[in-house]
């Protein structure tokens, strides 16, 4: 350690503890730029969330990364003492988790390409089962003719399966490796890596057009969520 | 059967595993449930332990087509796309047998096509498989759980105003002319001299004896604006007759719409303000008297 | 330490992260012989709970008793950093608008001459929100009978409106100059030189008597809505 570490060490303490205590207060998982805002400039809150996580570690509550930010979970070992504090979950049909499965693996995808893996057409009701569950979300349309939907995975869907971020999905690596997340034939030429980045990416669009955001907005203000909020703010 | 692919070996396993009547039920039961013919073709790899990894397309293909043949052999109602599976499967195993050199250029040879199904069969097991994984994977409020009691981050909102000095000064102008032009609706009805007041006026002036002045010289103080002048004028004639009837002052006039002279017949003593309340009551008796 | 707690460390530790999960998992505080039942017999909880709070008692989570229970809450010296504030902007309403513009030029003003200017009533609420802006101040008290508050602006008031002093304020001529008045104008109409000096006029007295100061000293602050409205102002 320097000397100056040494002196600040008692502000490094306070802001270790101001750190725990916006973790533990906050419903959601918070990121490191989120928590930067609560710290004077030049704080280095990752470097006091990786001591957080060391202190937390042989404890009965961990800190972990997850779903785009960090918040205390309990020990995963700890489960079995744990049971009665499940949930009740709802449990996916078998065509649902493939088509979830298939969304985290191919992230942004569209519909006729979950079909595609599938070999048969999905029902409309598997896809809304998969929304409603907030795991999944329409991220925004590919550029191709009829300007399809693409779907991907939400931060929800990360926190949910205890992942810090979409490429800690199980055997990842494994299934590049094999090419088998390549949508293209034959195998082996680029291999996309499934994404679940908000950027759109370049064969991607936003949902809406500006012109359909146009047409929205003259329907009617107050049937536009968007809209309502900025008139909100000049009240 | 005839056609026999490469892969003898586990051709002879198939022959060997020959489905018993129980194997054929078994998956003539299922197959409502297959989700297609990938996942049929999935689920004969599995039920004859064909391993995806060293999948022989030919194989399978051969073990796909018998099956269908077998359901059409029990008049089984099958549904289209299983029986178009199974006539591009039979186009692909004849294509597969062809020597290289004969395929036509354009058409994707053989091995291509069976590249292309063994993808797309490992690629829906693996999906299966992740899909399973992801649900052993601890789960958020199963395995492991959040703060129960999470205190939340109290958010204060700080409204911070905005307004420009010209909607101020708008604002304040607008009001101010609203709010006056209710008062001026009220002042006007003020504005009217009555005839008293002009007949006070005048008396007040006419405390000072006065020898044949002009009348409009005498109110000119109080002619201010057009619409004061009317009234003015007109109330003090009104005024001018009475206290010319009460015997207070004499009248004038050499034409019409020539100036009106006026001159004190009693210049007494009597305060101003007596007098001229003293001669309206007057008045008011020597009107009870007509 | 005897022998026992020795050889007991490892599964005395195992008992605390147990304890430490189910407190922070709990949706309600855990009262002792809940905990206990989660717990094989002769695990001195209270024991286990006296030492987990001992561990978290430096840090920025404390597990505290409360609700007929324990349970974790962030610590209360950290609370000022766990409130956030979020700026919103808004545009002032049209009455506040009008309300702002007779407190700048007529000040110092009693809400009765306010509404005299009007003509109209103002709410209670146009005040409160003009106070909010930071841009009206309560002076002090008419000399008159009811002794009721006199408004006036503030400094922050001047900044925002762009003016060195308040007597920058536009004059009648200026006014019509800009167009803002009518021409036609009755005799008799003025508009008042301004004047926001801090200094109570004649006619004015503090808001506060000093009976009345020493009363409220004696209530307590907190309970004070006008002393409250100034903590504000100082955020």
């Amino acid at each position: 350690m320097t000397d100056a570490a040494k002196t600040g060490h008692e502000s490094e303490n306070d802001a270790l503890r101001v750190l725990e205590a916006l973790l533990f207060a906050s419903p959601q998982p918070l990121g490191i730029k989120e928590l930067a805002l609560e710290f004077e400039e030049g704080v280095d809150v990752a470097q006091l969330i990786e001591q957080l996580q060391q202190i937390y570690q042989p404890r009965g509550v961990h800190l972990v990364e997850t779903g785009g930010g960090f918040a205390f979970r309990t020990a995963v070992d700890l489960a079995p003492m744990l049971t009665k504090y499940k949930k009740v979950q709802k449990k996916l049909s078998k065509v649902a988790l493939e088509t979830l499965a298939i969304i985290a693996y191919h992230q942004p995808v569209t519909r006729a390409e979950i079909e595609d893996v599938r070999g048969v057409q999905i029902s409309k009701g598997t896809l809304d089962v998969l929304l409603e569950t907030g795991w999944v979300k329409m991220r925004g349309r590919r550029r191709a003719p009829g300007r399809p939907i693409t779907y991907g995975t939400t931060e929800l869907f990360l926190s949910q399966f205890g992942m810090a971020r979409i490429s800690d999905l199980p055997g990842l690596g494994e299934l590049k490796g094999a090419g088998l997340l390549d949508g293209a034939l034959p195998p082996g030429f680029e291999v996309p890596v499934p994404s679940d980045d908000d950027a759109l990416r370049a064969d991607e669009e936003p949902l809406f057009s500006e012109e359909e955001l146009a047409a929205e907005a003259e329907l009617g203000a107050e049937e536009d969520p968007l809209r309502y909020k900025s008139d909100e703010d000049e009240i | 059967m005839t056609n026999k692919p490469t892969s003898t070996a586990s051709d002879e396993e198939w022959e060997a595993d020959m489905p018993t009547t129980q194997d054929e039920e078994v998956l003539l039961v299922d197959l409502d449930g297959f989700e297609g013919p990938l996942d049929l073709l999935l689920a004969l790899c599995r039920a004859k332990k064909i391993d995806l990894a060293k999948l022989s397309i030919a194989e399978l293909a051969t073990q796909y087509i018998h099956y269908i043949e077998n359901l059409k052999k029990h008049r089984f109602e099958i549904a289209a796309d299983y029986l178009v599976m199974a006539a591009w499967l039979v186009f692909l195993k004849s294509k597969l047998l062809l020597p290289k050199a004969e395929e036509a250029g354009d058409e994707p040879s053989g091995s291509l096509l069976a590249a292309q199904l063994a993808f797309r069969l490992k690629r829906l097991d693996a999906m299966r498989q992740k899909g399973k994984e992801l649900m052993a994977l601890p789960q958020l409020d199963q395995e492991f759980f959040t703060n129960g009691m999470p205190q939340g981050i109290s958010v204060v909102v700080q409204p911070t105003y905005k307004a420009e000095l010209y909607e101020l000064l708008k604002a304040y102008a607008g009001q101010r002319e609203r709010q006056n032009q209710q008062y001026g609706y009220k002042v006007k009805k003020r504005e009217v001299w009555s005839i008293k007041k002009a007949r006070d006026r005048l008396s007040a002036m006419l405390g000072i004896s006065i020898e044949w002045a002009p009348i409009n010289d005498l109110i000119a103080l109080f002619l201010q604006g057009e619409d004061m002048q009317k009234t003015t004028v007109a109330s003090t004639f009104g005024a001018t007759l009475e206290m010319a009837r009460d015997g207070l002052i004499e009248l004038r006039q050499s034409g019409h719409f020539t100036p009106l002279y006026v001159k004190t017949l009693d210049a007494g003593n009597d305060q101003p303000k007596e007098r001229g309340q003293k001669p309206a009551n007057d008045r008011m008796e020597g009107r009870g008297d007509d």
